[in-house]
């Protein structure tokens, strides 16, 4: 008889003070941030510095190094650097990145060389924006072509031509040595 | 309590063999609401009772095991974090450990401290799954909600330790990827100082709950014996009664200069190693986690991060096997390397989960439908620590 | 507009009863006799009985009704189970209704029953009156009747199981 | 005949105030919930998402309207139906008013507890025509409790019907005053046992948390709806809110004073035409109110427990609810016997009745207000603010 | 809808479209489902942070009830019969947003042998969603995409 009604008891008493539990939350303000518009702030203003959103390519500061296409373990980067004649070392001639497969891991950001800013403003060549953005009706949306698809035609011809230059001054350059090679070899 | 209420309600409740005799096949999974991620069980039931039940695993065989044989040892520590992505950090670092041990690479010291950060964090926020799922499963959805509005703070910190909110690929050999600033930490102490409170209130909430405490208590008892024969490790283990935690056994990181206790199943509400003695362990070893991540920030010092690492890493012939405690047991790494390539010649993992999944057929004979979402929901089980 | 509502219900327990008794298809059946037990209160209700028409539903489709569905549904292929009753042929199903009918109408003919014509008057409170009052003594009876046979079932459903209980302790040892 | 016109254009009042109410109140709860588990809930369908069970609705009508192969396609079709029939059915007899009902039968609460077996068979149906064994099991698990809970919500009505003498619910409402100290729930001891009795099982019968286990998300997927889509869902889901409407207004007129206000039902306001319409409205708002503060639990109540167990179901049932009904129904056979009304124990019982339910909800409100302390300390919205 | 075939362009086809598909994006109920990692983001969605149900989308355990199947997580080939079943029993009109890297392509699994290289080998897609997994702002940024989407449909005219 006592364990009956200590039964009632305690179960009338411990729903009693869950629901008083609950019935405080109703008198609390959600946390609710109301993405995407009634917002005080955007939420990647939020966002910490080192969030790893979308990854980027500063196309200014890459030297098409290539070493985040190499440390890369899912080949999400395509890229491709030659010699022209816009600027001293190599250009980029393509860099797509495919964010649909991409995995965040950080894993090319350590990669890469090129890094500019103070410690503020510190980011690589590749970096992750603090931008999470990016859904698309088609696959093919998620891939980002840093340089435009015409520009990349344009340089593409353009290190051609440069090198077809190279290759001839190179071959000019060569060509009186070239009877001594064959005569090494 | 006495003897005889005690003997009374441990007899299972009645098991009806001769009323109809004719067994219904049910399959739950791997799509169903309580099959956290895609196990299946296919179960023989009786009316309410299931007569049997066969486990199914393999719905989310990821084949982690074998990719990282066909690539650098560093390009593998992405991937553990998909081994068990409730507590990714943990995983990182039972590799990381492994391969350290096994390359003799040396870690800073405030690496380590940033090391058992996340891991703590990391073992709270996957306990609050745990702990959150359960009575989600058993049909209160509010305190699941609010397990995850906890999460979402956590994650919060996680991202600026880290850089992402899962999956967070955080540790590297020899180091960690990127520092933190002393706002973090006090942070982190401010936030500690409101999840003292958020326990005590959860567990008020449902903890207490009569319903809640009546459906898991004398519901899937494991005895120690049991448990070690199904080779249970961590919460699960020491739910029945055996305290064994690898952190004070094993000790790794500075786990051994941290004074923490190990909570153990006592049977409060019934017997020990029943699924509400899982429950309580788990939120006992919340709040020792907060110990520990309370005297990690008194002992944090300032220095660097990462050591230096051999950028193309070739660990020596020879085999080497590394566990560390994980939020769902013994996570050990088994690693073999040929001694020539920079690849591992295998992998092998040894996850909580997959031993807990050992245990279900024959714990799952005699129940109800209803206790079955119980016990499956108190292991804390993660699909892919079962496939891999 | 009365009468022919009072045909519409009369026609759909007819059916009812037709279907309960014809088809083939045991759930069907079943509905059949639901549809002629909700209509049959209809009925009732026709003949200024609400209180009866209200017990008509409460016990027949809360309870035979669903008890019944119980059982059919819960056997392995209901739906599959197929009559075959040679009492169901045509010649005695006949000769048993006409029987019955003229029974009917000789009762109705000689007993002076008559329906009640006048307007709607509430009836539970008489009934009431006559339970506890004039007919205490059968209600009584019929309640001590209702307690034997629950006690009855029990005794004989407690017969008909066999209940294993076993203590986990010596599950373990088996395994 | 122009009866019979006059009875079906307000039958189809009542049928659409009742789908509105409904589908309102699933916005309702979504939102309430939400506050409960600090979120928002709906909000972006008109202010403040209230018209959101539109978008439900006009959705549903527009998706595909599966009947499984195997499934016993005329059970399977007419199962909503009969639902939501057995909800709308129990609602005829309940006066919103002096004189907004729809039909003040003799049989009132009796009808009501009769009209609720259409609910049981409908269920089954569903879940048996489905050929799903979740619905199956669904469908039998909430046939064998809602037969169960008949039995003590019938004892605890019992126990009302004694202190009434009377069935017919506008005479219940009339027995019992509009103040607190003349409500049956705060009469005697034995009459507050038949409320939380009465309230339980109506919970039960409505399959509500605690006792949803028919159509537990996390073990039957939805229980007896689980093959349901579209528009036959959506008669469920109706029947599912309707039924909260029925059990407050059910509980409010059978324990808390109906629709009586402040002033009180005499008989010369009988006589037709000379009871103001203003009191009827106020009465019909009064009414409401209560209605609405007992759905509120009940959504309340959803949103903090789990769910029992079959088997500790039907514990609760026979071994806690009906011996308690049996002692509250002959309780109140010696109470009546030996305490007449307007005796002195009895106005101190009302009173000290009335008072033990003003502090028990005073000191609701005293741990709600310490808990929000707690939260206070705790830095509530964002820890890192 | 047969009926509608012919329908022929007009003012009310058009409201009434309009009206049909406003019902739909503000109704978007998603089957309570996930695979791997992104189902622990799917959760935090629901959760109290990013609330989906702001845009009156409910978790439903049937796919019977669901308009919207987000697939979150890796599909291996074991589980894809599973899924496509899954999505055969959701009732039409219905949409698939296709969560996280695993699910557009594989992702850090391509090279698994386990692993279905993309939902849209078995499945129509609606919404392909980057990330590993992808915040739970992103996923309602996906799911706004797919409203505009359904706004823009023609249901009537199909």
């Amino acid at each position: 008889m006592t364990t009956y009604l200590k039964n009632i008891w305690e179960a009338s008493a411990t729903v009693f003070e869950g629901m008083a539990i609950t019935f405080s939350y109703l008198l609390q303000r959600p946390i609710t941030v109301q993405y995407p518009d009634r917002l005080k702030e955007p939420v990647p203003k939020t966002l910490p510095k080192n969030y790893r959103g979308r990854l980027m390519v500063d196309t200014e500061l890459c030297t098409a190094c290539a070493l985040c296409q190499k440390a890369c373990p899912i080949d999400v980067i395509e890229m491709k650097g030659a010699r022209t004649e816009r600027k001293k070392g190599l250009t980029l001639i393509y860099f797509n990145i495919y964010h649909g497969k991409c995995m965040y891991c950080n894993l090319c950001v350590e990669a890469c060389p090129a890094e500019e800013g103070d410690e503020e403003a510190h980011h690589t060549a590749i970096y992750f924006k603090k931008d999470f953005e990016g859904s698309g009706y088609e696959l093919k949306d998620l891939v980002e072509q840093f340089i435009p698809r015409e520009e990349a035609i344009q340089r593409l011809k353009e290190a051609e031509e440069t090198a077809a230059k190279r290759a001839a001054k190179a071959a000019a350059e060569s060509a009186p040595a070239e009877p001594k090679k064959e005569g090494n070899a | 309590m006495t003897s005889a209420t005690r003997e009374k309600e441990l007899k299972p409740r009645v098991e009806i063999t001769q009323i109809s005799g004719t067994e219904i096949e049910v399959n739950m999974g791997p799509h169903h609401p309580s099959t956290h991620g895609v196990i299946r069980f296919i179960l023989f039931i009786d009316g309410e009772i299931v007569v049997r039940a066969v486990p199914d695993v393999g719905y989310l065989h990821r084949s982690i095991e074998k990719i990282a044989e066909s690539m650098p040892y560093s390009f593998f520590m992405p991937y553990t974090d998909r081994v068990d992505y409730v507590a990714a950090i943990n995983c990182n670092l039972g590799y990381a450990l492994a391969i350290e041990a096994m390359g003799g690479l040396e870690v800073p010291e405030r690496a380590t401290w940033l090391r058992m950060i996340g891991v703590e964090l990391n073992r709270i926020m996957s306990h609050l799954v745990g702990v959150g799922a359960l009575p989600l499963d058993l049909g209160a959805f509010t305190p699941f909600v609010h397990a995850l509005r906890e999460r979402e703070h956590m994650m919060d910190l996680l991202e600026i330790l880290t850089g992402t909110r899962m999956n967070n690929n955080y540790i590297r050999f020899g180091g960690v990827c990127q520092d933190v600033d002393d706002e973090f930490l006090k942070k982190l102490e401010k936030y500690l100082d409101h999840f003292v409170l958020f326990l005590e209130e959860y567990d008020r909430l449902i903890g207490t709950n009569k319903i809640f405490i009546e459906r898991l208590k004398n519901v899937g008892i494991v005895s120690g014996e049991k448990a070690l024969s199904y080779s249970f490790s961590g919460p699960n283990l020491r739910a029945s009664g055996i305290g064994l935690d690898l952190r004070k056994v094993d000790p790794y990181c500075f786990y051994n200069d941290m004074k923490f206790d190990v909570p153990v199943g006592k049977g409060i509400k019934g017997t020990v190693g029943d699924s509400f003695d899982r429950y309580i362990v788990r939120i006992e070893e919340m709040a020792e986690c907060e110990k520990i991540l309370r005297q990690i920030l008194s002992k944090i010092k300032e220095g660097p991060i990462q050591s230096k690492v051999p950028k193309k890493l070739v660990l020596p012939a020879g085999e080497a096997y590394h566990h560390t405690e994980s939020a769902r047991g013994e996570l050990g790494y088994h690693i073999i390397s040929d001694g020539k390539s920079a690849s591992p010649y295998r992998i092998k993992i040894r996850t909580g989960s997959f031993a807990s999944m050992t245990s279900l057929a024959e714990i799952f004979k005699g129940m109800m439908v209803a206790d079955v979402i119980a016990y499956f929901a108190s292991l804390d089980i993660v699909a892919p620590e079962v496939d891999r | 507009m009365k009468d022919g509502i009072f045909l519409c219900i009369a026609a759909v327990t007819v059916f009812g009863a037709l279907v309960t008794a014809f088809s083939r298809s045991i759930i069907n059946a079943a509905l059949g006799l639901l549809l002629a037990l909700v209509a049959i209160a209809g009925l009732y209700i026709f003949l200024s009985a609400d209180f009866v028409a209200v017990s008509q539903i409460l016990i027949y489709v809360g309870g035979v009704m669903v008890l019944l569905l119980f059982g059919i549904m819960l056997t392995s292929g209901g739906d599959n189970i197929f009559s075959n009753n040679p009492i169901m042929g045509a010649v005695p199903a006949t000769l048993i209704t006409t029987i019955f009918g003229l029974l009917g109408i000789y009762v109705v003919n000689t007993s002076g029953l008559t329906f009640y014509q006048g307007a709607y008057r509430a009836t539970t409170r008489d009934i009431g009156h006559f339970l506890l009052r004039e007919y205490i003594l059968p209600f009584e009876l019929v309640s001590v009747l209702i307690v034997v046979l629950i006690v009855g079932a029990g005794v004989m459903l407690r017969k008909e199981l066999v209940i294993v209980r076993q203590a986990p302790q010596k599950k373990e040892g088996k395994k | 005949m122009t009866q019979f016109i006059y009875m079906f254009i307000f039958a189809v009042i009542y049928l659409l105030s009742i789908a509105v109410a409904a589908g309102f109140l699933t916005v309702v709860e979504r939102r309430i919930a939400g506050r409960m588990q600090s979120r928002i809930g709906p909000n972006r369908v008109g202010p403040q998402g209230i018209v959101q069970w539109i978008a439900d609705a006009v959705k549903a009508l527009q998706k595909e309207d599966i009947i499984p192969t195997d499934a016993h396609s005329f059970l399977f079709k007419i199962a909503p139906y009969l639902v939501f029939m057995g909800v709308f059915l129990t609602l005829v007899p309940i006066p919103f008013g002096a004189y907004t009902l729809m039909e003040n039968l003799d049989t009132g609460i009796f009808y009501v507890l009769a009209m609720a077996s259409f609910v049981v068979i409908g269920v089954m149906m569903g879940g048996w025509a489905s050929n799903n064994k979740w619905s199956l099991l669904g469908g039998m698990r909430s046939a064998a409790q809602m037969i169960s809970y008949e039995v003590p919500a019938a004892l605890a009505v019992f126990v009302v019907v004694v202190m009434a003498g009377t069935l017919n619910f506008q005479k219940i409402v009339f027995s019992q005053g509009a103040s607190p100290v003349d409500w049956y729930v705060f009469r005697n001891p034995f009459a507050f046992i038949a409320f939380n009795i009465f309230f339980i099982a109506a919970l039960a019968e409505g399959n509500r948390v605690p006792f949803d286990i028919p159509e537990a998300e996390s073990e039957l997927v939805s229980g007896y709806n689980t093959e349901y889509s579209g528009m036959r869902f959506l008669f469920f889901f109706l029947a599912e809110w309707g039924n909260l409407v029925v059990i407050g207004a059910l509980v409010s007129t059978l324990f808390f004073g109906g629709w009586n206000f402040w002033f009180e039902y005499t008989l010369e306001f009988s006589v037709p035409g000379r009871y103001p319409i203003r009191f009827e409205v106020l009465g019909f708002l009064w009414f409401l109110f209560k209605v609405s503060i007992f759905v509120f639990i009940i959504i309340w109540i959803r949103w903090t427990l789990p769910r029992l167990r079959i088997d500790q179901l039907m514990d609760i049932c026979w071994k806690y609810m009906v011996p308690i009904g049996l002692f509250a129904s002959i309780g109140i056979l010696l109470w009546m016997y030996f305490v007449p009304e307007k005796s002195l124990a009895d106005t101190i019982m009302r009173y000290s009745m009335t008072s033990f339910g003003g502090l028990t909800i005073l000191y609701f409100f005293y741990r709600v207000f310490q808990n929000l302390r707690v939260t206070k300390a705790k830095i509530y919205a964002n820890p890192f603010v | 809808m047969s009926l509608y075939h012919e329908m022929p362009e007009n003012i009310f086809v058009t409201s009434v479209d309009q009206l049909l598909g406003w019902s739909r994006k503000h109704s978007l109920w998603w089957l309570l489902f996930g695979l791997a990692c992104c189902s622990i983001e799917l959760m935090h969605t629901g959760g109290p942070r990013a609330d989906i149900e702001r845009f009156g989308s409910a978790p439903r355990g049937t796919p019977r009830q669901a308009d919207l199947i987000i697939i979150a997580g890796t599909l291996t080939y074991k589980m894809a019969s599973r899924l496509k079943l899954l999505y055969e029993q959701m009732a039409e009109p219905k949409y698939v947003i296709s969560m996280g890297s695993c699910s557009n392509c594989g992702g850090l699994f391509d090279k698994a042998y386990s692993v279905v290289k993309g939902v849209d080998q078995i499945m129509p897609v609606d919404v392909y969603l980057p990330g590993c997994p992808p915040r739970p702002e992103a996923l309602l940024e996906a799911l706004v995409i797919l409203q505009k989407k359904i706004q823009k449909e023609k249901y009537l005219r199909k």
